[in-house]
């Protein structure tokens, strides 16, 4: 049955009591430390009442002094939306648990946030770049310069 | 387009003059007449202009018309290269292998603000190679973003006139760039 | 159809075809370069050699092609002498289409018809 | 080298005999390069390389204010060149709490349909040009051209029109929009049952496509094909039922669903959906409600900080817009989750066993447009 976002709040409580919850209006959005993550995400596909298995999309955004990974995720039963985050506090080797083992499109997603972002997946089958070749910067980071190939307005 | 202003407009004016002696060997009349009413495009298609560029051989504006009478998809089969969308730095080294696999005479039509400049792609984008005349020789841009097939139409007229005072045979003076300081025109005359 | 005219015919087919070849080769301009002599594959430079081991089926289908291709070439001159001769040509015809049929049928049983 | 050569013609089978179905091929639609490794003809592996068009548009517009935003995404996806526009205005009328007066809300709904038909007739005229049937070319394109002059007619521009603005419109639409439509839907109730005799029932056409490349219901949701591709196999994933937006909910249209998810399948979900688009326009061209074209907006916008997120259904899939914004002009970060980015990757699953002929067939019935896929 389809649980609304206060609902769906309690019960994201219980499975990881130490989660922020940011103000979102329109999703439920919670924080989860990377710690438990990957394994907060099996919970999240496999429970029964949850079934969150239609990832959306996967994206990363660079706050200059940190990276937000965001996945919004789906369940095609329910029809509930949640926002997961992950923070990542590392700047020179940002590294996050993957989860394309659980939802087969994230490792196509990840490929390209790691060619866009150079943040790194563990255990991801190929991590390979998507659309630079190798020896190229990662672009869609804040302190990224190419002056050769871009021309700045 | 009437035939009239077709014709004789300037440009047609400069060609004739900068080709020396305009008045070409029958040889080299027969060969033009054969090279642009024949022009078989490349099916070289990156983004949207490829759309308009298809669109350009659908029934309304069928540019089976004018001789370009199908898209072939070797190179080795193909006379003029329709670069029609946004060229990457990734996407570079290809064309240029396509074009130079190409067999002479070959052409090549920069079709869409991408393939003239770079397009709306110019400002902050860093894989976009400003315009395909950075890669390969262009012979006609096609301005519009994406230009219509009319405006494809024209550019492959334009192409034509431009192949008609070609000297193929080359017993015409080498082309005298008009622009060209006076000592350079000296030494070609 | 005496045979001058075969010969004439047979000239001016050389004359017309070696004549396009020759124009052609005389007035186009040729321009030499790497890339030109690579072999075309999609605008990437070629990965892997051609010289691969390929599966026998497609060596048998083009040898039954040419068997019958072959047949249909004997075809050609029975058809223009077969109204002077008559019904013997006829039956001369049939038997060889049995054999070949027969030949087919061999074939089609040792599953050599059927396609990878 | 030379012994090299010598001893792999010796042994052979173990290396793989790799072709390039490269940047510059008729059918991937697109700058896309497969490789593809065979075993004579059949297909052991297929590797989607993607990287030919990538112009980092998402990096674009981080330097761009929200009014340019809007022509980057016609760029993208150029086949469903107004839904990709309206996505973006959605998201920034939804961030600026922004009510749009209800004649905007049911033109955009309208042109929403309108360029998915015009969409599916291009696949339709690609995919039956890919497997060898060069009538459909001319047919579907033709018939497109029909609604291509309806665009013109109102926005001055045939393939990609940017009309929408943040608000509403750039201006109103020509008085003579009704009628075309009307027209152009008699024309085309005729010619659509057209297209089935032609291609559907063609016995080359089903021998090819039946049981081609098959997708299973959970693979396509494990792999987040959405769009006809994704109902193809059962998959119900259309955003115009799950998260209604524009008119979509006053509406009466059915999803197109269909379990076999071959080739065929998902051929007939999108000769379906031009029915049923046909059929949303039948209800909504009569009674376009009268007033301005446009809610009042400050010539530059700002967005107040926060995260936005707009789910749209295009011709290919589900496009969501994602807008990071801290307040000033320009967005912090925007993502555009692409439908064909996630429709492109199940190829190597699916035509992994058949010929090198099918892949053609899969890849036409996927209706990938490469451009989409790089951004």
């Amino acid at each position: 049955m389809r649980m609304e976002n206060n609902s769906l709040r309690q019960r994201m409580e219980t499975l990881v009591p130490d989660a922020t919850f940011p103000i979102n209006s329109q999703y439920l959005e919670l924080v989860v430390p990377d710690g438990l993550f990957h394994e907060f995400c099996l919970n999240l596909k496999t429970s029964p009442d949850l079934l969150f298995d239609y990832l959306i999309s996967l994206t990363a955004i660079d706050w200059k002094d940190h990276y937000m990974m965001v996945y919004h995720l789906t369940s095609t039963t329910f029809r509930h939306t949640v926002v997961l985050k992950v923070r990542i506090d590392n700047r020179e080797n940002p590294q996050v648990e993957t989860v394309s083992d659980i939802w087969k499109t994230a490792e196509f997603h990840e490929r390209e946030v790691f060619d866009l972002f150079g943040i790194r997946f563990l255990h991801h089958p190929d991590l390979r770049r998507l659309f630079l070749d190798d020896d190229y910067g990662f672009p869609l980071r804040k302190d990224f310069a190419d002056e050769s190939r871009m021309i700045v307005k | 387009m009437e035939y009239e202003d077709f014709k004789d407009n300037e440009t047609l004016e400069l060609l004739k003059k900068s080709g020396g002696n305009i008045l070409l060997s029958t040889i080299d009349n027969i060969i033009n007449w054969g090279r642009s009413n024949s022009i078989w495009p490349l099916t070289f298609a990156t983004s949207c202009c490829g759309i308009e560029m298809m669109a350009a051989g659908a029934p309304r504006h069928d540019f089976a018309r004018f001789g370009v009478e199908v898209y072939r998809a070797s190179p080795r089969q193909a006379d003029v290269i329709v670069v029609a969308g946004t060229i990457v730095h990734k996407m570079a080294p290809v064309l240029k292998r396509l074009y130079e696999q190409m067999p002479d005479p070959k052409y090549v039509i920069a079709m869409g603000a991408c393939a003239i400049s770079g397009g709306p792609f110019y400002y902050n984008s860093y894989s976009v190679v400003r315009g395909a005349d950075q890669v390969i020789p262009v012979d006609v841009y096609i301005p519009g973003c994406p230009p219509r097939p009319e405006a494809l139409l024209y550019g492959i007229m334009q192409l034509q006139r431009k192949i008609k005072s070609e000297h193929p045979m080359g017993n015409g003076k080498d082309q005298i760039d008009p622009d060209a300081d006076a000592e350079t025109q000296a030494k070609n005359k | 159809m005496s045979s001058e005219s075969l010969v004439l015919f047979f000239i001016i087919g050389i004359v017309l075809v070696g004549g396009a070849v020759v124009f052609s080769g005389f007035i186009a301009p040729s321009s030499i370069n790497p890339a030109k002599s690579e072999p075309y594959e999609c605008g990437i430079p070629v990965q892997s050699p051609a010289w691969i081991q390929f599966n026998v089926g497609y060596y048998l289908f083009a040898i039954i092609y040419l068997v019958f291709d072959v047949e249909t070439v004997f075809v050609f001159p029975w058809a223009v002498v077969m109204h002077g001769i008559g019904m013997r040509a006829f039956v001369e015809i049939l038997i060889f289409f049995v054999i070949l049929g027969l030949g087919l049928l061999y074939a089609w049983r040792k599953n050599a018809l059927r396609w990878v | 080298m030379q012994e090299e050569i010598v001893k792999n013609i010796i042994l052979g089978e173990d290396e793989d005999y790799i072709i390039n179905m490269g940047p510059q091929h008729p059918s991937t639609h697109g700058v896309l390069r497969f490789e593809v490794s065979l075993q004579g003809e059949r297909i052991k592996k297929v590797v989607p390389h993607c990287g030919y068009i990538h112009r980092g548009i998402e990096k674009m517009c981080e330097r761009d204010t929200y009014a340019q935003i809007i022509h980057l995404p016609d760029r993208m996806d150029y086949l469903s060149a107004h839904i990709n526009n309206e996505a973006v205005c959605l998201c920034v009328e939804k961030a600026l709490e922004v009510d749009v007066p209800e004649r905007v809300t049911y033109i955009r709904t309208i042109l929403d349909e309108l360029n998915r038909i015009a969409s599916h007739q291009l696949w339709w005229c690609a995919m039956g040009m890919d497997m060898g049937a060069l009538t459909t070319f001319f047919y579907g394109l033709r018939d497109r051209e029909k609604i291509l002059d309806i665009f013109e007619e109102s926005f001055g521009s045939r393939l990609i029109h940017s009309f929408n603005t943040p608000g509403g419109f750039m201006h109103d639409i020509h008085p003579g929009f009704q009628k075309r439509i009307k027209e152009f839907i008699t024309y085309f109730r005729q010619k659509l049952p057209e297209y089935d005799r032609l291609l559907t029932n063609n016995v080359i056409f089903r021998e090819r496509s039946i049981d081609i490349g098959t997708l299973s219901k959970d693979d396509a949701i494990q792999y987040g094909v959405t769009g006809p591709s994704g109902r193809g196999s059962g998959f119900s994933c259309d955003v115009r039922k799950i998260e209604p937006y524009g008119v979509y909910s006053r509406v009466e249209f059915n999803e197109i669903l269909m379990t076999e998810g071959d080739v065929m399948a998902r051929y007939k979900v999108r000769i379906a959906e031009m029915y049923e688009s046909m059929r949303i326009l039948e209800q909504l061209v009569d009674n376009i409600p009268a007033g301005d074209y446009s809610a009042k907006m400050k010539a530059v916008l700002r967005l107040p900080a926060g995260e936005f997120f707009q789910r749209v259904e295009t011709a290919r899939g589900e496009l969501a817009v994602f807008i990071v914004s801290d307040g000033n002009k320009s967005p912090y970060r925007i993502k555009f989750r692409s439908p064909n980015f996630s429709n492109l990757f199940i190829i190597s699953k699916l035509a992994e066993g058949f010929k090198i002929a099918d892949l053609v067939a899969i890849s036409g019935s996927l209706d990938l447009v490469i451009p989409d896929i790089d951004r």
